[in-house]
């Protein structure tokens, strides 16, 4: 097979950036003490799958799938790139916004009680 | 109106347009939204079932129109209808549950009902994407619900629950983006289809990303650490539909999506699995907070249903049903019940829990759904655990039983210590609202209801044999609130008249012999229980049980029965150990050991791969001889042969006085039923091979040490239960000699002891009723204000040590004949020892109870109750009968054994021979008699007259002691013996189980140090999971 | 008078026989005592004298029922175990009752006296009985170990626990006895023996200085009387058996005598040699040398005898 | 340190693994099957130019459905954390600092436009980029406009709140319609309208009307999270 960076770049770029945000954000998720900096490596780590989402329907030269005066029903299939992951990350952004807005909540209320945004103080349920 | 309810989608549409228009009508007014809430609930529900109904093959739901690749499409099948129905109803009665929680917040009402939509969904979806987001939602519901109880707790754990989640959906997303890249559709049905697609890096990390979103939902050990804090931190109602709800939306999606694993990879799940259940069981064992010891427990079990559905969610509905449906089911009730009462209690430490025994009907609940979850009959677990394993045996899988098991017993334990605290009471009261009481109610009932209906169909034609005396039994345990003591007795012992009456119809040859050792014995024995003027509500009801569980022993066919009867014995007698006064700490021994028992007995039916105890005769040698060892084990273990004795003096001690009397007489000789019923089908592998041989010694040294022991205690329960467990061991030896001669003489012992067994133990117990000690140096002299008590255990105790002219005699006759034409020489000089060293403990009963110097507190003390007494006299007069007449009983056993071998003994008159020797019980009798007789006329008429003296009118250097009462010698009375043989009695075995008990608690808490309550840990152990999972996959 | 009747006369013959053999016996020991220790001892009528005075007091006591029978449990002990051995051997009369049981019988049938009268004892309330039979009866239990590896090496010589096959297949000279065919368990039986008649240095069951003479201690007059009896006629049912068993058995009276004076010989000899164990040493004791003989014994009787 | 460590090494495997499939990918040259369908049938058979919003609102408008469902129970996840209730304790009075006159003046020219342009973007969602959800995004983004320009102005929650239920309930009523006017296995189903004419405003059956209740409630549903988190 081989890298085929030449031939198509961007899909391959936009790939390997998610995967390269993924690990990022893996990094903050799992290094940073401090709660709202995992949060903002969650929504790294989110970002870069949707990334790799879009990459997936991208079809190298192709335009976006609707269909007006630019592109034709007749020679559509040749001119669009693929709506299907378009639509799945329009949902999973939709729901990454709803999971951001009650981790932000929670968080609110962990601090009020506790004081503190770092994630080891909040270690009273173990073992 | 009918296809309303018909139409599963409408599950989904009532769901979501209550939850949205909760809002609006709060407007209206609480009573407006709740009604609206709890009828959408109720609705759902209805719907679920009127699908289920009304489903005659798979549904396929279409929407917008299009057919499935274009579409989203839904799936209503069998499968998927039964686990519905468990989500919804569950979620109706933990809405219920909840009222409380929810009634003040109209949020938290649409959340729970999207919460329960979210699962619904998980379960039905047929599209990859979808299921993502019935995933999320199930997941954000949640976490919106946790967040209800805004203390510390909740709020850390609901984080925790997020930070994993998130990481769960990033998998779940990235591996649907990936999976669609390689297939290009979404649909899972196509996807499966195309799966071999997937076989390439591309495609593996895929499948390796689903499935470890997937597991992660299950909480697989060791990535499990924020469910449990879940568990533990939330709220108990939300915490019930997590385990119950959300597992179980996850386990379906799991289950869809498995088709897609390699095949050749099914082992990795099959190991997560058993890890999951066996760590988390092993971790749970150090556990003392109530609602995090559940969570281990779910882990646990749903870890099991996910090994079950590794083996089988190819298998055809039936079974899938019966194995995975069925550890799910007992998962699903025992689980919900047991959060939800978790939930009054609101205790978290489980030594706080004495309060849950305020309430009778709680506790009834709680202890169901602790027996389902142990895995004991007849709850739903049991028959498919019992069916797991046998496919588990007929696959050569011993690893895998091997851990099941013995996870398994780790989660009795834990379970079991948590319900010693229970019955230990409280003062405080509990305050429980009836919203909560009646869910835990209906899940108590339809839990009593799925298992009567599970004996029904997993026993087959036979089951109503089953089925009527446990009904009978359970109808008596709970009318015993209402009738009187007396009148529960004797409608027990009517049952067991009749029961007896049935299966003596029923059997012939030696399980006829065992049948009336059980039945009759049982029957002569429950007269005693007349004396108490007040028992349990329950003791009656689990008498009649334990003596029906071993007239079904003697009745099985299959090994199924067998096992069913066993456990449902060993269910009984735990109970009836427990219900004594300071039992709760040996009953737990106990059961434990017996649970221990349990579980040798079902490795040892799954390796057999027989379904009949007939088929056990068929099996190759090699075969044979593991099932025999492991069998043997489990039925030893019962009969407390030494090393694995340690339940014995606690159980025997601690069970209330006449129940005691049961166990030993009785119970104990299901033991050696059972290694009678291995030794006949076995008997060509067995006899003469090493293992026979072997569980020869093992019966000689149980003999030596039980009665050594027994030589040493001052309590005189545990002398009589180390003195049971010696003389078992005699049994266990005569058995293992696999000989006509051994076997008369195994039957001919147990027969004998059932008979001094009982004297004894009846005897003790007027003694103990009236004196209200177990100390026996705290007795003595009672033999004047006891007379036929001490009668009683004088015959008793010359019956035991075998001296002529009573019982004894023959059967150590039989004994050392057997032993000795069999060339077990040395066997038989150390039974010589062990029959000497009886006389020690027999003595020290007689003479520290009813001899010697009577204490002065006991000058008013009576002969024992009337109803103690008849048993006894009973039980003296067929001694008599059987001491004079052996030849009317013995050859009735000497035929039955001779059904399997030649016969080598034969009789002439009343003279029975042998090969070695010969023995005529009726001329022994008549001229011991005649000489007896004779000595006293001539002492009769030398004395004319006899002077009656007082007490302590007694030659002690002419003078009167100064406190009479403590020149009775009883105290450590052998400590000469206990000097010279001590060092041999040392509770080596107490040691060795107590080390076993540490280190399995110190290994528990070594394992559970890896929850270290940090989120960012836990989410470190999902990536190792999934690194770990791909590294295994990626392997090959 | 059939041969029932014919039988008990036998049997009752027997008994007197052996009773007042058995008492000779007694007073010869004690007197030999004496005489080591330096004393004159007793005459040999002295326990015919005792007997009679015992038998004829008029006064007695009773501490209960159990207390009243324990005399007659231990004599009927006695007069049984004496019934059930074969005592000469090849007549059909002085077999007595053996066949109602073979050497197992015999045995076990030892036991009867002890049982009840350890209970009787026991009634009397005095603390010197318990303590006295609660070391008899460990001192029983280490001696029974010799002594049944014994017995179980005579079964398997000559495969069979009746005496009188025994005693059969003794005859035919002086080398056939089980003395000389295995003397292992041979010895073994004779220190049992030792220990079964609770003469030194085992004698701390009766132990005269510490618990006057034990068990019996609260019995007297015709009780006391009976216990003699039983002790007479109970040590010469000892002698005879051990006969029996490991010395070619006796075809008449005379031999009889003979060789159970010689075997009563050696408890006399050590007993006059030894100091007392204590009860702990005495298991020891029986549980070390007589039990390693013993084991010696029955293997060379499996191994090598047959 | 020998945590981020070990982070660090199964961070470096876990590229690895990304690695493999970057190295085994092939970026798509053609449409999938189903996107084939989509492409070729989707306008005819919907209505709708945008594709887009095609497989959102009808193919998978299940997903759709699910989607909104998410954003619902978001906000009543943070309602239910942040907002007061009864037993809560009012913690303190935050001294009150006006916004500048800036923001003010142009917060108020802003807002409406911000409305509009929201509007505009979810009525015109079938046939130009866009939709329901960027639309209601839009107006939220108009709500935080609002709240930074009058920070103690509290928005109506009664309204909010009806407007949200109502549209939710709406939306699905009108994939129940679906299933009453076209029969089962039509749920969501945008063509139990005419389809008209193709590009035109009111066009692509039922699709406008579902992304207007989906800005609404997205709108309303946003707005009412940042006024639970402004409150808090």
């Amino acid at each position: 097979m081989g890298l085929y960076l030449n031939q198509y770049p961007l899909a391959s770029i936009v790939l390997i950036t998610g995967f390269m945000m993924i690990l990022i954000g893996l990094w903050g998720m799992l290094t940073k003490t401090n709660i709202i900096k995992i949060i903002i490596s969650i929504t790294v780590v989110e970002t870069g799958v949707n990334v790799i989402l879009v990459s997936i329907g991208y079809i190298q030269g192709r335009t976006a799938p609707i269909l007006d005066t630019a592109v034709l029903q007749i020679d559509a299939l040749s001119r669009v790139v693929d709506p299907i992951p378009s639509a799945l990350v329009l949902t999973s952004i939709v729901i990454g916004l709803g999971t951001t807005a009650l981790m932000l909540s929670y968080v609110i209320k962990m601090y009020r009680v506790r004081q503190s945004l770092n994630i080891e103080d909040f270690g009273v349920l173990k073992w | 109106m009918v296809a309303y309810f018909q139409n599963p989608l409408n599950i989904y549409i009532t769901a979501m347009a209550a939850a949205f228009l909760l809002g609006l009508v709060h407007k209206l007014g609480k009573m407006a939204s709740l009604t609206l809430f709890y009828g959408a609930l109720t609705m759902m529900a209805a719907v679920t079932l009127g699908s289920a109904l009304s489903l005659s093959q798979p549904l396929i739901i279409q929407t917008a129109g299009f057919i499935a690749p274009l579409s989203i499409n839904l799936q209503f099948g069998y499968y998927e209808a039964f686990f519905t129905i468990c989500v919804n109803i569950a979620a109706l009665l933990g809405g219920l549950y909840l009222y409380d929680y929810l009634k003040d917040s109209v949020l938290a009402r649409a959340l729970f009902l999207m919460l329960v939509v979210g699962i619904n969904g998980m379960i039905m979806t047929r599209d990859l994407f979808n299921l993502f987001i019935f995933i999320e939602i199930t997941s954000i519901a949640t976490y919106g619900l946790i967040g209800l109880d805004r203390n510390i707790k909740a709020l850390s754990a609901g984080f925790k629950y997020i930070l994993a989640g998130g990481m769960i959906s990033a998998f779940f997303l990235l591996g649907t983006a990936l999976t669609y890249y390689k297939t290009g559709t979404l649909n899972i049905d196509q996807i499966i289809a195309m799966k071999d697609v997937l076989q390439d890096p591309i495609g593996l990390t895929a499948i390796t990303l689903l499935l470890t979103a997937l597991l992660i939902e299950l909480k697989p050990f060791p990535a499990n650490g924020w469910g449990l804090d879940v568990y533990q931190g939330s709220n108990a109602g939300i915490a019930a539909m997590i385990s119950v709800g959300v597992s179980t939306g996850a386990l379906f999606a799991l289950y869809k999506l498995l088709p897609l694993f390699p095949a050749q990879h099914m082992g990795i799940i099959s190991g997560i699995g058993l890890a999951t259940f066996f760590f988390s069981n092993l971790m749970g064992l150090k556990q003392t907070d109530a609602k995090r010891m559940l969570g281990y427990s779910s882990i646990g079990q749903m870890g099991l249903v996910l090994l079950a559905l590794s083996f089988f969610h190819t298998a055809p509905l039936t079974m899938f049903l019966g194995i995975v449906g069925g550890l799910f089911l007992n998962h699903f009730l025992a689980k919900a019940a047991l959060f939800w009462i978790a939930g009054i209690v609101k205790k978290d430490h489980i030594k706080e829990w004495g309060i849950l025994s305020q309430s009778k009907m709680l506790t009834v609940v709680f202890i169901i759904a602790v027996f389902a979850l142990i895995g004991l009959p007849p709850f739903p677990g049991f028959w498919a655990k019992w069916q797991f394993i046998m496919v588990l045996g007929s696959g050569n899988h011993t690893f895998i039983i091997a851990a099941i098991l013995i996870g398994s017993l780790f989660e009795a334990v834990y379970l079991l210590r948590w319900f010693n605290y229970v019955l230990a009471g409280s003062e405080e009261k509990l305050a429980c609202e009836k919203s909560k009481r009646v869910p835990v109610l209906i899940f108590g009932l339809i839990t009593a209801f799925i298992s009567a209906l599970l004996i029904k169909s997993s026993l087959g034609p036979q089951s109503s044999i089953y089925f009527f005396p446990i009904a009978f039994a359970v109808i008596l345990m709970f009318v015993g609130n209402f009738i009187p003591t007396k009148l529960r007795a004797l409608f027990a012992i009517s049952g067991i008249s009749y029961l007896s009456y049935y299966v003596q119809m029923n059997v012939s040859g030696l399980n006829l012999i065992f049948a009336q050792m059980f039945l009759w014995g049982g029957m002569i024995l429950s007269i005693a229980t007349f004396y108490k003027t007040k028992a349990k509500p329950a003791t009656y009801g689990l008498l009649f049980l334990m003596l029906a569980s071993l007239g079904g022993l003697v009745l099985s066919r299959t090994t199924l029965e067998f096992f069913f009867c066993w456990e449902i014995m060993t269910l009984a007698s735990y109970l009836l150990v427990i219900s004594g006064k300071n039992a709760k700490k040996a009953a737990l021994t106990y059961i434990t050991f017996s649970l221990g028992s349990a579980a040798f007995l079902m490795a040892g039916f799954a390796l057999s791969n027989s379904l009949t105890l007939m088929g056990l005769a068929a099996l190759p040698s090699s075969q044979a001889t593991i099932v025999f060892t492991l069998l043997a084990l489990g039925f030893l273990i019962k009969m407390g042969a030494f090393g694995v004795h340690i339940w014995v003096p606690g159980a025997y001690a601690e069970a209330e006085d006449d129940i005691s009397a049961f166990i030993a007489a009785i119970l104990s000789k299901a033991g050696v039923f059972g290694l009678f019923v291995i030794a006949i089908y076995m008997q060509s592998t067995i006899s003469n091979s090493t293992l026979a041989y072997s569980l020869g010694w093992l019966g000689i040294l149980t003999a030596t040490f039980g009665a050594l022991m027994a030589a040493f205690q001052e309590d005189i329960k545990k002398l009589l239960a180390y003195s049971s467990m010696g003389q078992m061991g005699y049994v266990i030896a005569a058995v293992a000699l696999m000989s006509h001669l051994g076997w008369v003489t195994a039957l001919y012992l147990s027969i004998n002891h059932i008979l001094y067994k009982s004297l004894l133990f009846l005897s003790v117990a007027g003694v103990i009723y009236r004196v209200n000690t177990r100390e026996m140096y705290k007795m003595g002299g009672l033999i004047k204000k006891m007379p036929i008590s001490f009668i009683s255990a004088m015959m008793a105790i010359i019956a035991m040590s075998g001296v002529p002219p009573l019982t004894g005699f023959g059967g150590k006759w039989l004994m050392y004949t057997a032993l000795i034409e069999k060339g077990w020489h040395l066997q038989a000089a150390l039974a010589f020892f062990a029959s000497g060293i009886a006389f020690l403990y027999m003595y020290r009963l007689v003479h520290s109870i009813f001899l010697g110097q009577a204490k002065p507190e006991h000058k008013d003390v009576k002969e024992a109750p009337l109803w103690l007494i008849i048993p006894q006299v009973i039980f003296m007069g067929l001694m008599m009968v059987g001491s004079t007449l052996p030849r009317l009983w013995v050859e009735k056993l000497s035929v039955a054994v001779g059904e399997f071998m030649p016969s080598t003994l034969t009789w002439s008159g009343q003279t029975a021979t042998t090969s070695l020797g010969y023995w005529n019980g009726f001329m022994v009798m008549n001229i011991v008699g005649v000489i007896f007789v004779i000595v006293l006329i001539f002492l009769l008429l030398t004395f004319q007259k006899v002077q009656k003296v007082k007490q302590f009118n007694i030659v002690f250097a002419g003078e009167r002691p100064f406190t009479p009462e403590t020149t009775h010698v009883a105290y450590n009375m052998y400590a000469p013996v206990q000097k010279a043989l001590g060092g041999w009695v040392k509770p080596r075995a107490t040691a060795f189980w107590d080390g076993v008990t540490e280190w399995s608690h110190t290994l528990s808490h070594m394992f559970a140090g890896i929850y270290t309550g940090n989120g960012q840990t836990y989410l470190f152990f999902i990536l190792l999971f999934f690194l770990m999972l791909n590294f295994l996959i990626g392997a090959n | 008078m059939g041969p029932l009747g014919l039988k008990i006369i036998y049997t009752l013959i027997t008994l007197v026989i052996c009773g007042v053999y058995g008492l000779l016996l007694g007073a010869f020991m004690a007197k030999t005592m004496a005489r080591v220790q330096g004393r004159i001892g007793i005459p040999l009528h002295q326990p015919f004298v005792d007997i009679i005075k015992n038998y004829g007091k008029r006064t007695a006591i009773s501490h209960g029922i159990m207390f009243y029978l324990g005399p007659v449990f231990r004599l009927t002990g006695g007069i049984g175990t004496l019934v059930f051995i074969p005592v000469i051997f090849g007549s059909e009369y002085f077999s007595n009752f053996s066949v109602a049981g073979d050497l197992l019988l015999v045995m076990y049938f030892i036991f009867f006296g002890q049982l009840g009268m350890a209970l009787g004892a026991s009634e009397g309330g005095h603390p010197y009985s318990p303590i006295g039979i609660a070391r008899g009866l460990a001192q029983m239990c280490a001696f029974e170990v010799p002594f049944a590896l014994a017995i179980i090496a005579i079964a398997i010589q000559y495969n069979t626990f009746s005496i009188t096959e025994i005693v059969a297949a003794q005859q035919g000279g002086i080398l056939s006895w089980t003395f000389f065919t295995n003397p292992f368990a041979v010895v073994a039986a004779l220190l049992a023996m030792l220990g079964m008649n609770m003469y030194p240095p085992f004698s701390i069951v009766l132990a005269p200085q510490e618990i006057p003479i034990g068990p019996p201690t609260e019995y007297h007059s015709a009780y006391l009387g009976m216990l003699q009896s039983n002790r007479a006629i109970f040590a010469a049912a000892k002698l005879v058996l051990f006969m029996n068993l490991f010395f070619g058995g006796a075809t008449n009276f005379p031999v009889l005598v003979l060789k159970t004076w010689a075997i009563y010989m050696c408890s006399v000899l050590v007993g006059a040699a030894f100091p007392r164990f204590r009860p702990e040493e005495t298991i020891r004791f029986f549980l070390r040398w007589p039990t390693v003989i013993g084991i010696v014994g029955l293997l060379f009787a499996k191994y090598y005898l047959i | 340190m020998i945590k981020r460590f070990f982070i660090a090494l199964s961070l470096i495997i876990l590229a690895g693994t990304f690695a493999k499939v970057v190295y085994n990918f092939v970026p798509n040259t053609e449409l999938t099957n189903v996107a084939k369908h989509y492409v070729q049938h989707g306008t005819q058979e919907l209505g709708a130019t945008n594709l887009v919003t095609a497989v959102v609102v009808t193919y998978r408008g299940l997903d759709t459905l699910g989607e909104v469902v998410v954003l619902f129970i978001s906000a009543a996840g943070v309602g239910l954390l942040l907002r007061r209730r009864k037993n809560d304790l009012v913690t303190k009075e935050e001294k009150r600092t006006e916004p500048s006159f800036l923001v003010q003046s142009v917060a108020e020219i802003l807002v409406p436009l911000i409305f509009m342009l929201g509007a505009y973007i979810f009525l015109n969602g079938h046939l130009t980029p866009g939709g329901g959800f960027q639309g209601g995004a839009v107006i939220a983004s108009g709500t935080m406009l609002l709240f930074l320009a009058a920070p103690y102005k509290h928005l109506n929650h009664g309204v909010l709140t009806a407007l949200e239920s109502i549209s939710g309930f709406a939306y699905v009523l009108i994939g129940i319609l679906g299933v009453t006017l076209l029969g089962a296995g039509h749920f969501i189903d945008n063509r139990f309208l005419p389809l008209g004419e193709l590009g035109t405003l009111l066009s692509a059956g039922a699709i406008p009307i579902i992304y207007i209740i989906i800005g609404l409630k997205v709108g309303t549903e946003l707005s009412v999270v940042l006024e639970d988190m402004r409150e808090e």
